[in-house]
Protein backbone atom coordinates (compact mmCIF):
# COMPACT_ATOMS: atom_id res chain seq x y z
CA UNK A 1 0.00 0.00 0.00
CA UNK A 2 1.79 3.62 -1.27
CA UNK A 3 -0.17 5.92 0.45
CA UNK A 4 1.06 9.90 -1.25
CA UNK A 5 -0.15 13.28 0.09
CA UNK A 6 1.39 16.53 -1.30
CA UNK A 7 -0.46 19.66 -1.01
CA UNK A 8 1.29 21.99 -3.56
CA UNK A 9 0.74 25.21 -5.93
CA UNK A 10 2.10 23.72 -8.25
CA UNK A 11 -0.47 21.72 -10.85
CA UNK A 12 0.13 17.89 -11.12
CA UNK A 13 -0.26 15.45 -14.13
CA UNK A 14 -2.59 12.42 -14.20
CA UNK A 15 -0.46 10.46 -16.62
CA UNK A 16 2.43 10.94 -13.90
CA UNK A 17 0.61 10.48 -11.01
CA UNK A 18 -1.11 7.31 -12.32
CA UNK A 19 2.47 5.89 -13.34
CA UNK A 20 4.17 6.75 -9.96
CA UNK A 21 0.98 4.71 -7.82
CA UNK A 22 0.62 1.37 -10.14
CA UNK A 23 4.70 1.07 -9.91
CA UNK A 24 5.04 -2.56 -9.15
CA UNK A 25 1.77 -3.31 -8.26
CA UNK A 26 0.94 -6.08 -10.93
CA UNK A 27 -2.04 -7.40 -9.11
CA UNK A 28 -3.88 -4.13 -10.02
CA UNK A 29 -7.20 -3.83 -11.84
CA UNK A 30 -7.92 -0.22 -12.41
CA UNK A 31 -7.19 2.86 -11.06
CA UNK A 32 -10.72 5.22 -9.38
CA UNK A 33 -10.10 8.80 -9.74
CA UNK A 34 -11.43 12.61 -9.66
CA UNK A 35 -9.98 15.19 -10.87
CA UNK A 36 -11.79 18.63 -9.40
CA UNK A 37 -11.25 21.64 -11.12
CA UNK A 38 -12.48 25.67 -10.62
CA UNK A 39 -16.26 25.73 -11.65
CA UNK A 40 -16.94 28.89 -13.22
CA UNK A 41 -20.05 31.18 -13.54
CA UNK A 42 -21.45 34.05 -12.10
CA UNK A 43 -18.61 36.40 -13.35
CA UNK A 44 -15.63 33.88 -11.43
CA UNK A 45 -12.79 34.89 -12.33
CA UNK A 46 -10.79 32.86 -9.80
CA UNK A 47 -9.85 31.11 -6.07
CA UNK A 48 -7.54 31.11 -3.89
CA UNK A 49 -7.18 28.51 -1.85
CA UNK A 50 -5.93 28.77 1.71
CA UNK A 51 -4.70 26.02 3.94
CA UNK A 52 -3.07 24.97 7.70
CA UNK A 53 0.32 23.90 7.17
CA UNK A 54 0.86 20.25 8.67
CA UNK A 55 -2.87 19.85 9.91
CA UNK A 56 -3.80 19.57 6.38
CA UNK A 57 -1.37 16.84 5.26
CA UNK A 58 -2.28 14.94 8.49
CA UNK A 59 -5.74 15.03 8.08
CA UNK A 60 -5.40 13.95 4.22
CA UNK A 61 -2.96 11.13 5.34
CA UNK A 62 -5.99 9.72 7.93
CA UNK A 63 -8.70 9.54 5.08
CA UNK A 64 -6.40 8.08 2.52
CA UNK A 65 -5.29 5.63 5.32
CA UNK A 66 -9.08 5.52 6.06
CA UNK A 67 -10.03 4.26 2.26
CA UNK A 68 -6.92 1.71 2.51
CA UNK A 69 -8.44 0.46 5.24
CA UNK A 70 -12.10 0.47 4.17
CA UNK A 71 -11.70 -0.42 0.85
CA UNK A 72 -8.83 -2.46 0.50
CA UNK A 73 -6.93 -0.51 -1.51
CA UNK A 74 -3.25 -1.27 -3.22
CA UNK A 75 -2.33 2.63 -3.52
CA UNK A 76 -3.69 5.99 -2.73
CA UNK A 77 -2.78 9.31 -4.07
CA UNK A 78 -3.85 12.70 -2.96
CA UNK A 79 -2.96 16.05 -4.24
CA UNK A 80 -4.88 19.58 -3.19
CA UNK A 81 -2.89 22.37 -4.95
CA UNK A 82 -3.16 25.89 -3.07
CA UNK A 83 -2.93 29.31 -4.31
CA UNK A 84 -4.67 31.19 -6.83
CA UNK A 85 -5.86 28.85 -9.39
CA UNK A 86 -8.31 30.32 -12.18
CA UNK A 87 -11.35 28.98 -13.86
CA UNK A 88 -10.92 25.88 -15.09
CA UNK A 89 -7.90 25.20 -13.42
CA UNK A 90 -7.11 21.41 -11.07
CA UNK A 91 -7.75 21.94 -7.59
CA UNK A 92 -7.66 18.49 -6.41
CA UNK A 93 -6.54 15.10 -7.65
CA UNK A 94 -7.49 11.57 -5.95
CA UNK A 95 -6.27 8.38 -7.37
CA UNK A 96 -7.33 5.08 -5.83
CA UNK A 97 -5.61 2.06 -7.25
CA UNK A 98 -7.64 -1.24 -6.32
CA UNK A 99 -7.90 -4.95 -7.81
CA UNK A 100 -11.43 -4.15 -8.78
CA UNK A 101 -13.77 -1.44 -9.90
CA UNK A 102 -16.19 -0.99 -7.73
CA UNK A 103 -13.68 -0.45 -4.79
CA UNK A 104 -11.62 1.97 -6.95
CA UNK A 105 -14.78 3.90 -7.66
CA UNK A 106 -16.51 4.00 -3.77
CA UNK A 107 -13.19 5.18 -2.32
CA UNK A 108 -12.68 7.79 -4.49
CA UNK A 109 -16.54 8.91 -3.60
CA UNK A 110 -15.51 8.34 -0.03
CA UNK A 111 -11.79 10.42 -0.17
CA UNK A 112 -13.60 13.05 -2.08
CA UNK A 113 -16.56 13.61 0.63
CA UNK A 114 -14.02 13.04 3.73
CA UNK A 115 -12.01 15.59 1.60
CA UNK A 116 -14.45 18.41 1.74
CA UNK A 117 -15.47 18.28 5.25
CA UNK A 118 -12.26 17.34 7.16
CA UNK A 119 -9.16 18.90 5.35
CA UNK A 120 -8.48 22.26 6.52
CA UNK A 121 -8.97 24.22 3.15
CA UNK A 122 -10.77 27.27 2.32
CA UNK A 123 -11.84 28.88 -0.67
CA UNK A 124 -11.93 32.98 -1.60
CA UNK A 125 -13.85 33.49 -4.43
CA UNK A 126 -12.72 36.58 -7.01
CA UNK A 127 -15.24 37.81 -9.58
CA UNK A 128 -14.40 40.07 -12.45
CA UNK A 129 -15.42 43.04 -11.01
CA UNK A 130 -13.00 42.45 -8.39
CA UNK A 131 -14.98 41.82 -5.68
CA UNK A 132 -13.60 38.55 -3.25
CA UNK A 133 -15.81 36.72 -1.07
CA UNK A 134 -15.43 33.49 1.61
CA UNK A 135 -17.03 30.35 0.01
CA UNK A 136 -19.13 28.73 2.80
CA UNK A 137 -19.37 25.43 3.29
CA UNK A 138 -21.86 23.86 1.78
CA UNK A 139 -24.58 21.43 4.06
CA UNK A 140 -24.79 19.19 1.44
CA UNK A 141 -21.09 17.90 1.87
CA UNK A 142 -21.79 17.28 5.33
CA UNK A 143 -24.56 15.14 4.29
CA UNK A 144 -22.29 13.42 2.30
CA UNK A 145 -19.82 12.22 4.29
CA UNK A 146 -22.36 11.43 6.54
CA UNK A 147 -23.42 8.77 4.64
CA UNK A 148 -20.40 6.55 4.91
CA UNK A 149 -20.55 6.16 8.82
CA UNK A 150 -24.26 4.75 7.97
CA UNK A 151 -24.05 2.93 4.50
CA UNK A 152 -23.71 -0.71 4.45
CA UNK A 153 -21.16 -0.99 2.06
CA UNK A 154 -18.17 -0.52 4.69
CA UNK A 155 -17.46 -1.03 8.34
CA UNK B 1 6.55 37.61 30.56
CA UNK B 2 9.17 34.24 31.06
CA UNK B 3 7.49 32.28 33.24
CA UNK B 4 3.71 32.61 32.10
CA UNK B 5 2.49 29.67 30.67
CA UNK B 6 0.85 30.76 26.86
CA UNK B 7 -1.03 28.86 24.49
CA UNK B 8 -0.48 30.13 20.52
CA UNK B 9 -3.58 30.76 18.96
CA UNK B 10 -4.18 30.98 15.31
CA UNK B 11 -6.80 32.40 13.01
CA UNK B 12 -7.65 31.21 9.27
CA UNK B 13 -9.77 32.63 6.05
CA UNK B 14 -12.33 35.22 7.27
CA UNK B 15 -11.36 34.74 11.07
CA UNK B 16 -7.90 36.38 9.73
CA UNK B 17 -9.02 38.66 7.76
CA UNK B 18 -11.39 40.25 10.23
CA UNK B 19 -8.75 40.42 13.13
CA UNK B 20 -6.20 41.39 11.07
CA UNK B 21 -3.79 38.91 12.27
CA UNK B 22 -2.59 34.78 12.25
CA UNK B 23 -1.67 34.12 15.58
CA UNK B 24 -1.28 35.49 18.78
CA UNK B 25 -0.02 33.97 22.48
CA UNK B 26 -2.50 33.69 24.61
CA UNK B 27 -1.55 33.51 28.90
CA UNK B 28 -3.30 30.77 30.58
CA UNK B 29 -4.63 31.65 33.93
CA UNK B 30 -4.23 28.79 36.76
CA UNK B 31 -6.66 25.82 36.92
CA UNK B 32 -8.26 23.65 34.27
CA UNK B 33 -8.72 25.37 31.01
CA UNK B 34 -11.24 24.33 27.97
CA UNK B 35 -11.28 25.80 24.82
CA UNK B 36 -14.93 27.19 25.75
CA UNK B 37 -12.89 29.63 27.82
CA UNK B 38 -10.75 30.53 25.25
CA UNK B 39 -13.56 31.45 23.20
CA UNK B 40 -15.29 33.45 25.88
CA UNK B 41 -11.81 34.94 26.66
CA UNK B 42 -11.35 36.36 22.73
CA UNK B 43 -15.62 37.46 23.05
CA UNK B 44 -15.02 39.73 25.74
CA UNK B 45 -12.57 42.03 23.95
CA UNK B 46 -13.65 44.86 21.85
CA UNK B 47 -14.62 44.95 18.72
CA UNK B 48 -13.74 43.08 16.09
CA UNK B 49 -13.08 40.05 18.48
CA UNK B 50 -16.49 40.62 20.14
CA UNK B 51 -17.89 40.49 16.67
CA UNK B 52 -16.18 37.08 15.67
CA UNK B 53 -16.48 34.77 18.55
CA UNK B 54 -19.39 35.82 20.05
CA UNK B 55 -23.32 35.02 19.67
CA UNK B 56 -23.54 36.93 16.52
CA UNK B 57 -20.48 35.60 14.99
CA UNK B 58 -20.52 33.00 12.06
CA UNK B 59 -19.87 29.27 12.49
CA UNK B 60 -16.51 28.81 13.73
CA UNK B 61 -13.99 25.52 13.90
CA UNK B 62 -11.53 24.75 16.40
CA UNK B 63 -8.42 22.44 16.32
CA UNK B 64 -6.46 22.43 19.19
CA UNK B 65 -2.48 21.09 18.09
CA UNK B 66 -3.86 20.29 15.02
CA UNK B 67 -7.50 17.72 16.16
CA UNK B 68 -10.62 19.39 15.92
CA UNK B 69 -12.05 20.09 19.24
CA UNK B 70 -14.86 21.13 20.73
CA UNK B 71 -15.89 23.60 23.59
CA UNK B 72 -15.14 20.85 26.33
CA UNK B 73 -11.94 20.05 24.96
CA UNK B 74 -8.57 21.31 27.08
CA UNK B 75 -6.17 23.72 27.06
CA UNK B 76 -2.46 23.24 28.13
CA UNK B 77 0.84 25.29 28.41
CA UNK B 78 2.32 25.29 25.09
CA UNK B 79 -0.97 24.13 23.00
CA UNK B 80 -1.70 25.50 19.37
CA UNK B 81 -5.23 26.43 19.18
CA UNK B 82 -6.48 26.97 15.80
CA UNK B 83 -9.74 28.91 14.76
CA UNK B 84 -10.94 29.03 11.24
CA UNK B 85 -14.53 28.61 9.54
CA UNK B 86 -16.19 25.04 8.37
CA UNK B 87 -13.82 24.08 6.04
CA UNK B 88 -14.42 24.68 1.95
CA UNK B 89 -11.68 22.23 0.30
CA UNK B 90 -12.05 19.53 -2.67
CA UNK C 1 -22.11 17.75 -24.27
CA UNK C 2 -19.44 16.17 -25.83
CA UNK C 3 -19.24 12.32 -26.60
CA UNK C 4 -15.86 11.64 -27.46
CA UNK C 5 -15.96 7.15 -28.32
CA UNK C 6 -12.31 5.60 -29.47
CA UNK C 7 -11.58 1.90 -30.17
CA UNK C 8 -7.64 1.72 -31.03
CA UNK C 9 -4.56 -0.45 -30.30
CA UNK C 10 -2.58 2.83 -29.83
CA UNK C 11 -1.64 3.91 -25.85
CA UNK C 12 -3.58 7.08 -24.60
CA UNK C 13 -2.94 9.89 -22.25
CA UNK C 14 -5.47 10.56 -19.57
CA UNK C 15 -3.51 14.45 -19.72
CA UNK C 16 -4.77 15.35 -23.20
CA UNK C 17 -8.11 13.35 -22.82
CA UNK C 18 -8.83 15.39 -19.86
CA UNK C 19 -7.39 18.43 -21.28
CA UNK C 20 -9.73 17.67 -24.76
CA UNK C 21 -12.99 17.11 -22.94
CA UNK C 22 -12.49 20.14 -20.59
CA UNK C 23 -11.91 22.44 -23.32
CA UNK C 24 -14.60 25.72 -23.02
CA UNK C 25 -16.03 24.00 -20.40
CA UNK C 26 -15.94 26.58 -17.78
CA UNK C 27 -19.17 25.05 -15.78
CA UNK C 28 -17.57 21.58 -15.32
CA UNK C 29 -16.66 21.25 -11.57
CA UNK C 30 -14.74 17.89 -11.87
CA UNK C 31 -13.99 14.99 -14.02
CA UNK C 32 -14.92 11.00 -12.78
CA UNK C 33 -12.26 8.70 -14.31
CA UNK C 34 -11.82 4.95 -14.33
CA UNK C 35 -8.67 3.61 -16.09
CA UNK C 36 -8.67 -0.44 -16.26
CA UNK C 37 -5.72 -2.18 -16.40
CA UNK C 38 -4.34 -6.15 -17.46
CA UNK C 39 -4.43 -7.36 -13.85
CA UNK C 40 -1.43 -9.81 -13.22
CA UNK C 41 -0.81 -13.00 -11.34
CA UNK C 42 -1.25 -16.64 -11.74
CA UNK C 43 1.48 -16.53 -14.59
CA UNK C 44 -0.71 -13.99 -17.19
CA UNK C 45 1.44 -12.70 -19.40
CA UNK C 46 -0.52 -10.28 -21.92
CA UNK C 47 -4.60 -10.04 -22.86
CA UNK C 48 -5.58 -9.62 -26.28
CA UNK C 49 -8.49 -8.33 -27.01
CA UNK C 50 -10.60 -8.65 -29.93
CA UNK C 51 -13.63 -7.12 -30.79
CA UNK C 52 -16.79 -6.64 -33.17
CA UNK C 53 -15.78 -3.50 -35.45
CA UNK C 54 -18.95 -0.85 -36.40
CA UNK C 55 -21.11 -2.62 -32.71
CA UNK C 56 -18.06 -1.49 -30.55
CA UNK C 57 -18.60 1.97 -31.75
CA UNK C 58 -21.93 1.89 -31.96
CA UNK C 59 -23.05 0.13 -28.23
CA UNK C 60 -20.24 2.43 -26.45
CA UNK C 61 -21.88 5.44 -28.17
CA UNK C 62 -25.24 4.47 -26.60
CA UNK C 63 -23.65 4.10 -23.33
CA UNK C 64 -22.36 7.21 -23.39
CA UNK C 65 -25.43 9.00 -24.16
CA UNK C 66 -27.11 6.97 -21.54
CA UNK C 67 -24.98 8.22 -18.82
CA UNK C 68 -25.19 12.11 -20.33
CA UNK C 69 -28.84 11.47 -20.10
CA UNK C 70 -29.10 9.86 -16.71
CA UNK C 71 -26.31 12.45 -14.81
CA UNK C 72 -26.44 15.24 -16.87
CA UNK C 73 -22.85 15.00 -18.00
CA UNK C 74 -21.31 17.69 -19.78
CA UNK C 75 -19.13 15.06 -21.19
CA UNK C 76 -18.09 11.86 -21.84
CA UNK C 77 -14.85 9.94 -23.12
CA UNK C 78 -14.48 6.28 -23.89
CA UNK C 79 -11.22 5.01 -24.63
CA UNK C 80 -11.04 1.05 -25.23
CA UNK C 81 -7.97 -0.45 -26.49
CA UNK C 82 -7.96 -3.52 -28.24
CA UNK C 83 -4.99 -6.16 -29.42
CA UNK C 84 -2.17 -7.75 -27.25
CA UNK C 85 -1.81 -5.89 -24.09
CA UNK C 86 1.05 -6.75 -21.28
CA UNK C 87 0.37 -7.05 -17.48
CA UNK C 88 -0.43 -3.56 -15.85
CA UNK C 89 -0.77 -1.84 -19.14
CA UNK C 90 -4.25 0.60 -19.71
CA UNK C 91 -6.64 -1.08 -21.23
CA UNK C 92 -9.90 1.03 -21.19
CA UNK C 93 -10.47 4.81 -20.06
CA UNK C 94 -13.71 6.64 -19.08
CA UNK C 95 -14.13 10.02 -18.20
CA UNK C 96 -16.89 11.75 -17.18
CA UNK C 97 -17.67 15.48 -17.05
CA UNK C 98 -20.19 17.00 -14.31
CA UNK C 99 -21.05 19.96 -12.68
CA UNK C 100 -20.41 18.33 -9.41
CA UNK C 101 -18.75 14.94 -7.96
CA UNK C 102 -21.31 12.81 -6.89
CA UNK C 103 -22.82 12.45 -11.19
CA UNK C 104 -19.25 12.53 -12.14
CA UNK C 105 -18.25 9.29 -10.03
CA UNK C 106 -21.57 7.39 -10.40
CA UNK C 107 -21.66 8.00 -14.52
CA UNK C 108 -18.34 6.49 -14.14
CA UNK C 109 -19.49 3.73 -12.23
CA UNK C 110 -22.27 3.53 -14.78
CA UNK C 111 -20.41 3.48 -18.05
CA UNK C 112 -17.88 1.17 -16.28
CA UNK C 113 -20.64 -1.64 -15.29
CA UNK C 114 -22.42 -1.17 -18.59
CA UNK C 115 -19.24 -1.56 -20.79
CA UNK C 116 -18.75 -5.03 -19.21
CA UNK C 117 -21.83 -6.44 -20.30
CA UNK C 118 -22.85 -4.71 -22.90
CA UNK C 119 -19.34 -3.52 -25.64
CA UNK C 120 -18.89 -6.68 -27.48
CA UNK C 121 -14.91 -7.14 -26.57
CA UNK C 122 -13.46 -10.29 -25.66
CA UNK C 123 -10.24 -10.81 -24.08
CA UNK C 124 -8.13 -13.91 -24.79
CA UNK C 125 -5.35 -14.96 -21.55
CA UNK C 126 -1.80 -15.57 -22.85
CA UNK C 127 0.58 -17.35 -20.04
CA UNK C 128 3.95 -17.44 -19.31
CA UNK C 129 3.93 -21.27 -20.22
CA UNK C 130 2.85 -20.34 -23.56
CA UNK C 131 -0.69 -21.61 -22.94
CA UNK C 132 -3.71 -19.04 -24.27
CA UNK C 133 -7.58 -19.26 -22.94
CA UNK C 134 -10.76 -17.22 -23.53
CA UNK C 135 -12.00 -14.97 -20.32
CA UNK C 136 -15.42 -16.03 -19.42
CA UNK C 137 -17.56 -13.88 -18.34
CA UNK C 138 -18.42 -12.91 -14.79
CA UNK C 139 -21.88 -13.16 -13.33
CA UNK C 140 -20.79 -10.16 -11.21
CA UNK C 141 -20.61 -7.94 -14.56
CA UNK C 142 -24.33 -8.95 -14.92
CA UNK C 143 -25.23 -8.08 -11.40
CA UNK C 144 -23.35 -4.97 -11.28
CA UNK C 145 -25.26 -3.71 -14.69
CA UNK C 146 -28.26 -4.71 -13.77
CA UNK C 147 -28.72 -2.64 -10.23
CA UNK C 148 -28.90 0.54 -12.61
CA UNK C 149 -31.84 -0.80 -13.63
CA UNK C 150 -33.53 -0.91 -10.26
CA UNK C 151 -31.59 1.56 -8.93
CA UNK C 152 -33.16 4.42 -7.30
CA UNK C 153 -30.71 6.94 -8.42
CA UNK C 154 -31.96 7.35 -11.82
CA UNK C 155 -34.70 7.25 -14.22
CA UNK D 1 -25.52 -18.10 -56.44
CA UNK D 2 -27.33 -15.18 -58.16
CA UNK D 3 -30.69 -14.52 -56.79
CA UNK D 4 -30.49 -16.84 -53.81
CA UNK D 5 -31.30 -14.55 -50.61
CA UNK D 6 -28.31 -14.75 -48.28
CA UNK D 7 -27.15 -13.43 -44.95
CA UNK D 8 -23.90 -12.83 -43.77
CA UNK D 9 -22.82 -15.04 -40.57
CA UNK D 10 -19.93 -13.93 -38.35
CA UNK D 11 -18.18 -15.28 -35.41
CA UNK D 12 -16.01 -14.06 -33.04
CA UNK D 13 -13.49 -15.54 -30.18
CA UNK D 14 -13.36 -18.80 -29.76
CA UNK D 15 -16.71 -19.76 -31.71
CA UNK D 16 -14.33 -18.36 -34.67
CA UNK D 17 -11.27 -20.32 -33.57
CA UNK D 18 -13.51 -23.33 -33.43
CA UNK D 19 -14.92 -23.09 -36.41
CA UNK D 20 -12.04 -21.76 -38.27
CA UNK D 21 -13.55 -19.08 -39.74
CA UNK D 22 -14.65 -15.69 -39.04
CA UNK D 23 -17.28 -15.10 -41.80
CA UNK D 24 -19.89 -17.27 -44.55
CA UNK D 25 -22.85 -16.78 -46.07
CA UNK D 26 -25.84 -19.04 -46.18
CA UNK D 27 -29.09 -18.95 -48.24
CA UNK D 28 -32.46 -17.81 -46.49
CA UNK D 29 -35.10 -20.92 -47.31
CA UNK D 30 -38.30 -18.85 -48.50
CA UNK D 31 -41.09 -17.66 -45.96
CA UNK D 32 -40.32 -16.29 -42.28
CA UNK D 33 -37.08 -17.15 -40.59
CA UNK D 34 -36.08 -16.60 -37.33
CA UNK D 35 -32.10 -16.46 -35.63
CA UNK D 36 -33.55 -19.34 -33.62
CA UNK D 37 -33.30 -21.19 -37.19
CA UNK D 38 -30.03 -19.73 -38.20
CA UNK D 39 -28.70 -21.89 -34.77
CA UNK D 40 -30.78 -25.05 -35.99
CA UNK D 41 -29.38 -25.33 -39.27
CA UNK D 42 -25.88 -24.51 -37.80
CA UNK D 43 -26.42 -27.32 -35.16
CA UNK D 44 -26.98 -29.56 -37.31
CA UNK D 45 -24.08 -29.33 -39.93
CA UNK D 46 -21.16 -31.73 -38.55
CA UNK D 47 -18.54 -32.00 -36.27
CA UNK D 48 -17.42 -28.68 -34.93
CA UNK D 49 -20.68 -26.87 -35.56
CA UNK D 50 -23.02 -28.90 -33.30
CA UNK D 51 -20.30 -28.93 -30.78
CA UNK D 52 -21.14 -25.30 -31.05
CA UNK D 53 -24.27 -24.88 -31.69
CA UNK D 54 -25.98 -28.14 -30.40
CA UNK D 55 -27.22 -28.42 -26.72
CA UNK D 56 -23.68 -29.09 -25.39
CA UNK D 57 -22.36 -26.25 -26.53
CA UNK D 58 -21.48 -23.23 -24.35
CA UNK D 59 -23.23 -19.60 -23.73
CA UNK D 60 -23.35 -18.02 -27.19
CA UNK D 61 -24.87 -14.66 -27.84
CA UNK D 62 -26.31 -13.02 -31.03
CA UNK D 63 -26.67 -9.61 -32.61
CA UNK D 64 -28.52 -9.11 -35.92
CA UNK D 65 -27.25 -5.85 -37.66
CA UNK D 66 -25.07 -5.32 -34.97
CA UNK D 67 -27.87 -5.11 -32.20
CA UNK D 68 -28.15 -7.86 -29.51
CA UNK D 69 -30.39 -10.07 -31.01
CA UNK D 70 -32.84 -13.33 -29.13
CA UNK D 71 -33.84 -16.72 -30.67
CA UNK D 72 -37.36 -14.89 -31.51
CA UNK D 73 -36.12 -11.86 -33.94
CA UNK D 74 -36.67 -12.28 -37.48
CA UNK D 75 -33.79 -12.74 -40.02
CA UNK D 76 -33.83 -10.89 -43.38
CA UNK D 77 -32.25 -11.01 -46.89
CA UNK D 78 -28.92 -8.83 -46.64
CA UNK D 79 -29.11 -9.01 -42.56
CA UNK D 80 -25.47 -9.52 -40.89
CA UNK D 81 -26.07 -11.99 -38.54
CA UNK D 82 -23.22 -12.37 -35.39
CA UNK D 83 -22.71 -15.04 -33.39
CA UNK D 84 -20.28 -14.65 -30.09
CA UNK D 85 -19.58 -15.86 -26.72
CA UNK D 86 -20.73 -13.10 -24.05
CA UNK D 87 -18.47 -10.14 -23.54
CA UNK D 88 -15.81 -9.58 -21.73
CA UNK D 89 -14.37 -6.12 -21.98
CA UNK D 90 -13.40 -3.31 -19.44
Amino acid sequence: MTIRVSVQTAAFSMDAERARLMQGAHEAGGVGAFLGVVRGGAGLRALTLEHYPGMTESMIGRIAAEAQARFGLLGCTIIHRVGRLGVGEPIVLVLCLAAHRAAALDATAFVMDWLKTRAPFWKREEFEDGRTAWVDAREADDAAAARWARDGRAG
Amino acid sequence: MEGVPVITILYFAWLRDRLGRSSESMPLPEGAWYVGDVIRTLAERDGDYRLVFGPQGGAIRCAVNQEFAGPDDGVREGDEVAFFPPVTGG
